[in-house]
């Protein structure tokens, strides 16, 4: 057991698995030399050299486009993107190419890429780099997309979507780079589509992710001390969504809240509510609760943005009402 | 001037033929309504790509455009897998799944026709990255349209090939039209060859006709790529003999441009060549048309008798399921 | 009252709205001089001429840009994307610039900005040319949605998006370009935001668009005939999204089922399920059932994608179960 | 060589001096983590503003990136509104919506600072087609790093602006760096400008450090652009005095590089050519300094003292909602 930080999971896997394989290349803006924007990746192209580890120019594109490239000829790369905010750069090249790549030719190749990327809000950078992508990327099928919310999934989840032999796009909170915790001696890969029961309890289901997750645990805490016990699953996976383990902690609670860092409208809550809507409609005795930001968007100014963001005694009250109705 | 080997030249003229007579019947079927959707068809551009394919080894790669007809014929698709694609059939070179835009066969090393504008380019840096990563020697081929070059992903692609020197043609066949647009509406430069001069890769200008002037044109760039001095942008100067689609029929080009680059007919520029040189007379040329038409006639009764795919392909192949899974 | 079709209906619409207005302006690829590849706008360049109407380069990212940049200084322009599978070339343009322009300027500008693209399966177009983009653009506040179904809705809502002093996307089924339907002579301006209920019904609401809208109704027929009376909802703006209508209808016939051309997961769907699962639970008698395309992608086979799109005798036996349920 | 008038240099010297120093301020606030999020700094490149904004007149408009400050000051962005945007005030010029990175300021025709590499080129086309269909004489001129000019909308902006001859101005501030990536690193040509030649629009190199030759190149360009000639690629050629944002130290510079730069400081180049014409002498200079010490003073004093936004402001300037509806 270590104690290491969600930042370090990351460089940690990557490094895990480019030992592991010579066939996993890393390459991305500002990733080499300097080790990241956010000194996520520092000391791998000292460790595995140029070849493998890439700067790249600002051509979000390309990049994608080379990773997709590569995939397809017999190379493992990991593109980082940066901000989740730039997905959208390189959307066609995601959504028209890498999701439909192996599908459109019949399924002669694979694809085994991992797409990295930082994502979320709370740290004032403003409307263009604050956001979260889970919701962008659902409605493509071919895509596996990871959202890891401690250190050990981060370094699990990442190693298990670069054996993928599926394009993944992991996405990094952010806010979550300095949170520490344990990571087992030996934690290997993690395999993708399974949510998991992070607390357990018997009369709410929450169903979160990544910052959210934190605040929600938080929020549990604080509604145990009322008598409510919060069933807290940590979705984990987006896409494949683990329904099972949602369904499963339902049929017990009979009551769900999704606490959403993200837009109402098409949000992934909505997959969450509608699951529950139509799979688990028996089980349901009050109605879905979405906690999320509506139809806002972040701003910078701090007010504002701390607003937006569903917070903790914004989250107890939802569940509050949840078992109230 | 470069020129090919005897046998070569009548792979070349073969080919060609085969790829003019093919696209011939495919019009065919589409305007009768056999198939549905839309076709792309190359007459008139043979050239270019039997020219290139000359110049390639096994290993080597291409990406390239719902113009792909040729390409596919050049790089030795079957005839009868090609037509079954065509009609959405179980044993077509992507299951039936892909269609006219998407013909992919990495058996023969093409990575995929790509209906996006651009999409192709990038990808094809990412099939030159694992050569150069493998030091395999294989080369990346992309061929675009002069349309494309307007896009950002041909310049971002371009860009990134160029820094990281990596081994790749990028193939501009400018065909004088973007659908129904005559290229100098969108773009203002009198040759697509000077735009290598952003990237500081050499620009070539070649005769899109003459199969032989594209093979050498090819075969120094494909040399200069396998040394490892990098990319480089070759512009093929060509005409498409039909509309931009199945049912354009071209009203916008001016009165007589046709019957001009119909006096260059790629195919007739090669049989001269080799009647000229004593390889090739009349008698022999009727033979190899007949024998295309022949083998094409087969391809369409083969692909016609062949089944559909099952519904269960439906959900098939879009992501890749590990035996073990 | 004139019959007009869908197609017709585009064009009438644009060009009302230049008559009335100097500041409108429209560009695209081939939508000027060759009257768009659908032939949806002939005619407008000779009407408005060149300054006006104006043909652009294959640049789906400059082209949202201009449009951008001339909505917030003065013009009311519409941009063609062709096909909406090319929105994500263009995605940054509209997910982090048009829709939060306004927002990060802090309210400085209107952005009186309409995009127009056609989507759409069941043509043989493949994987890449056959896709809705409704889910891809409802989780980005700032934009307006819309998707008429029918002639006169066509007319209408595109006068209203050009109106609107917000940027709004209009989607436009290929499929129902030829589709025949009355215009009333006072036809005008349709607001954005309001649902259609097009077919009145006890037993249960059916909550679809465009294609889907007239296989919906043609099953609703002949569920009619087994005694099963469908309230069918024309959702019309996707964003903002008329709840209010959706929920009344709910209120009165207990069951929904949604009928989506779309993939599953994050498509618009679960939005309308997470309405009925939130505010519209207590009125749910049945779980709500949605028809979409699950899990799969469309194919260029034409039995698959015959096979992927929800067709009548799905969707009856789907209101049929929920009828059970 | 062209020369300022004196009061424009007074201006000019004036501006520089209050960017200099208010982006000294802004660096201590951010770095006491008084204001949260990120800054980018363009101390050295104030010149490359300001030479610009003596070239302009009212109606004309800018678009710039998240290194935007000297370009709000430059065209006269009030201080106290800027501060108090960076502070995420409700009187900051977006009503603290913005930030650092999203300056924005209409009534100056500062249309944007954009958060996204690039994202703002395109948006200029806008601007500059307003002004072409309306025939107001008024140029969009558009800054950007020499990092972006490796980004597709880059490339489609140049190339639509060429063939539409929009009245726009390609302003490429060549800092030599794109965050911690020396330009030569991901950019394979010497010179940005030699990429005008890929669009058929004159390209120029510029000293950026020298704001009078920045004038005289950017009045050519609008008067080029005024007289419907179409636009122009601008290459500055300045330097960063810090590192890309907040908290980069520059490690990546090569030793003395910083200490070359600084002899060039666009300030004292001015300066001292003001004093050598007898325009100003040290006193006169030091009491500029000062007057512009205490501007930027009393904005901050101001700034801090006013109000956040009220937390309605989260939902407000999504959308323009009409006094009718
Ligand atoms: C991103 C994108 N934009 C637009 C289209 C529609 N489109 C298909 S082919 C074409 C013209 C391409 O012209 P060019 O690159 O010269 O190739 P050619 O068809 O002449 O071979 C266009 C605009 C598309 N498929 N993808
Ligand atoms: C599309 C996109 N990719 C990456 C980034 C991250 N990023 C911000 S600034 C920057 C460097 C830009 O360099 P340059 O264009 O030279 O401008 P400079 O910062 O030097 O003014 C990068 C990569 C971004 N904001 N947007
Ligand atoms: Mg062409
Ligand atoms: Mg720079």
């Amino acid at each position: 057991m270590t104690e290491i930080t969600y930042r370090e999971a990351v460089v940690r896997a990557l490094a895990d698995e480019m030992a592991a394989d010579p066939n996993v290349v890393f390459f991305g803006e500002d990733v080499a030399e300097a080790g990241g924007v956010f000194k996520v990746t520092p000391g791998l192209l000292e460790r595995f050299g140029p070849v493998r580890v890439r700067d790249t120019p600002i051509s979000e594109q390309a990049i994608i486009g080379t990773a997709l490239g590569a995939a397809i000829t017999g190379l493992r790369p990991v593109a980082e993107l940066m901000f989740a905010d730039f997905i959208p750069v390189a959307m066609d090249q995601i959504v028209n190419q890498v999701a439909k790549y192996r599908y459109m030719s019949g399924g002669q190749f694979i694809v085994p890429l991992t797409i990295r990327a930082a994502q979320g809000g709370g740290n004032g950078f403003g409307t263009q780099h604050s956001q979260c992508a889970e919701s962008w990327l659902m409605n493509f099928p071919g895509l596996k997309v990871v959202s890891p919310s401690t250190p050990a999934d981060m370094y699990g989840l990442l190693r298990g979507a670069i054996r993928e032999d599926n394009p993944v796009i992991v996405l990094e909170h952010k806010g979550l780079y300095n949170l520490k915790g344990e990571l087992p001696d030996d934690a290997g890969p993690l395999p993708l589509g399974q949510a998991k029961v992070v607390r357990a309890g018997r009369d709410v289901t929450i169903v979160t992710s990544q910052l959210m997750l934190h605040r929600s645990l938080e929020a549990a805490d604080a509604l145990a001390k009322d008598g409510i016990e919060c069933e807290v699953i940590d979705v984990r996976c987006f896409a494949p969504l683990d329904s099972a383990t949602i369904l499963a902690s339902l049929a017990k609670t009979n009551r769900i809240v999704t606490v959403e860092e993200a837009p109402h409208s098409a949000g992934w809550g909505g997959d969450i509510a509608s699951l529950a809507a139509t799979e688990g409609a028996y089980w349901l005795a009050a109605p879905v609760k979405r906690v999320n930001m509506g139809g806002a968007l972040v701003a910078y100014s701090p007010p504002l943005e701390d607003e937006v963001l569903p917070n903790v005694s914004r989250i107890a009250r939802e569940v509050k009402a949840v078992m109230a109705g | 001037m470069t020129t090919l080997a005897l046998e070569a030249r009548q792979a070349a003229l073969h080919r060609m033929l085969e790829s003019r007579m093919a696209e011939e019947k495919i019009q065919e079927l589409f305007l009768a309504n056999l198939i549905r959707g839309t076709t792309h068809l190359s007459p008139g551009q043979e050239a270019c790509a039997m020219g290139t394919a000359a110049a390639l080894r096994p290993g080597d790669t291409v990406t390239c455009t719902y113009r792909g007809h040729h390409h596919a014929i050049a790089l030795g698709v079957p005839l009868r897998r090609l037509m079954a694609e065509m009609m959405g059939k179980a044993s077509g070179s992507c299951g039936g799944k892909g269609g006219s835009m998407h013909i992919t066969d990495a058996s023969v090393g093409l990575l995929g026709a790509n209906a996006i504008v651009g999409g192709q380019i990038p990808i094809a840096l990412g099939a030159a990255l694992t050569a150069q990563v493998k030091g395999t020697g294989a080369v990346a081929v992309t061929f675009f349209g002069e349309g494309a070059t307007n896009i950002g992903a041909f310049h971002e692609a371009l860009n990134m090939a160029s820094v990281w020197k990596l081994p790749v043609l990028f193939m501009c066949e400018n065909n004088l039209y973007g659908e129904y647009s005559v290229w100098n509406k969108t773009t203002p430069v009198q040759d697509i060859a000077v735009r290598a001069a952003s990237y500081a890769m050499p620009g070539v200008i070649v005769d899109g006709q003459d199969a032989e002037a594209v093979y050498g044109a090819a075969s120094e760039a494909v040399a200069r790529a396998r040394a490892g001095d990098g990319p480089t942008l070759i512009e093929l100067k060509t005409y498409r003999f039909r509309g931009h689609s199945r049912t354009d029929m071209a009203p916008y080009r001016p009165a007589g441009e046709l019957d001009e680059w119909l006096k260059r007919d790629p195919i007739e520029i090669l049989k001269a060549r080799m009647i000229a040189d004593g390889q090739l007379d009349e008698v022999e040329f009727e033979e190899l048309s007949r024998a295309a038409e022949t083998a094409v006639m087969d391809a369409v009764e083969w692909a016609r008798s062949e089944p559909f795919p099952t519904l269960e392909e439906m959900t098939k192949d879009i992501y890749y399921e590990s035996a073990g899974a």
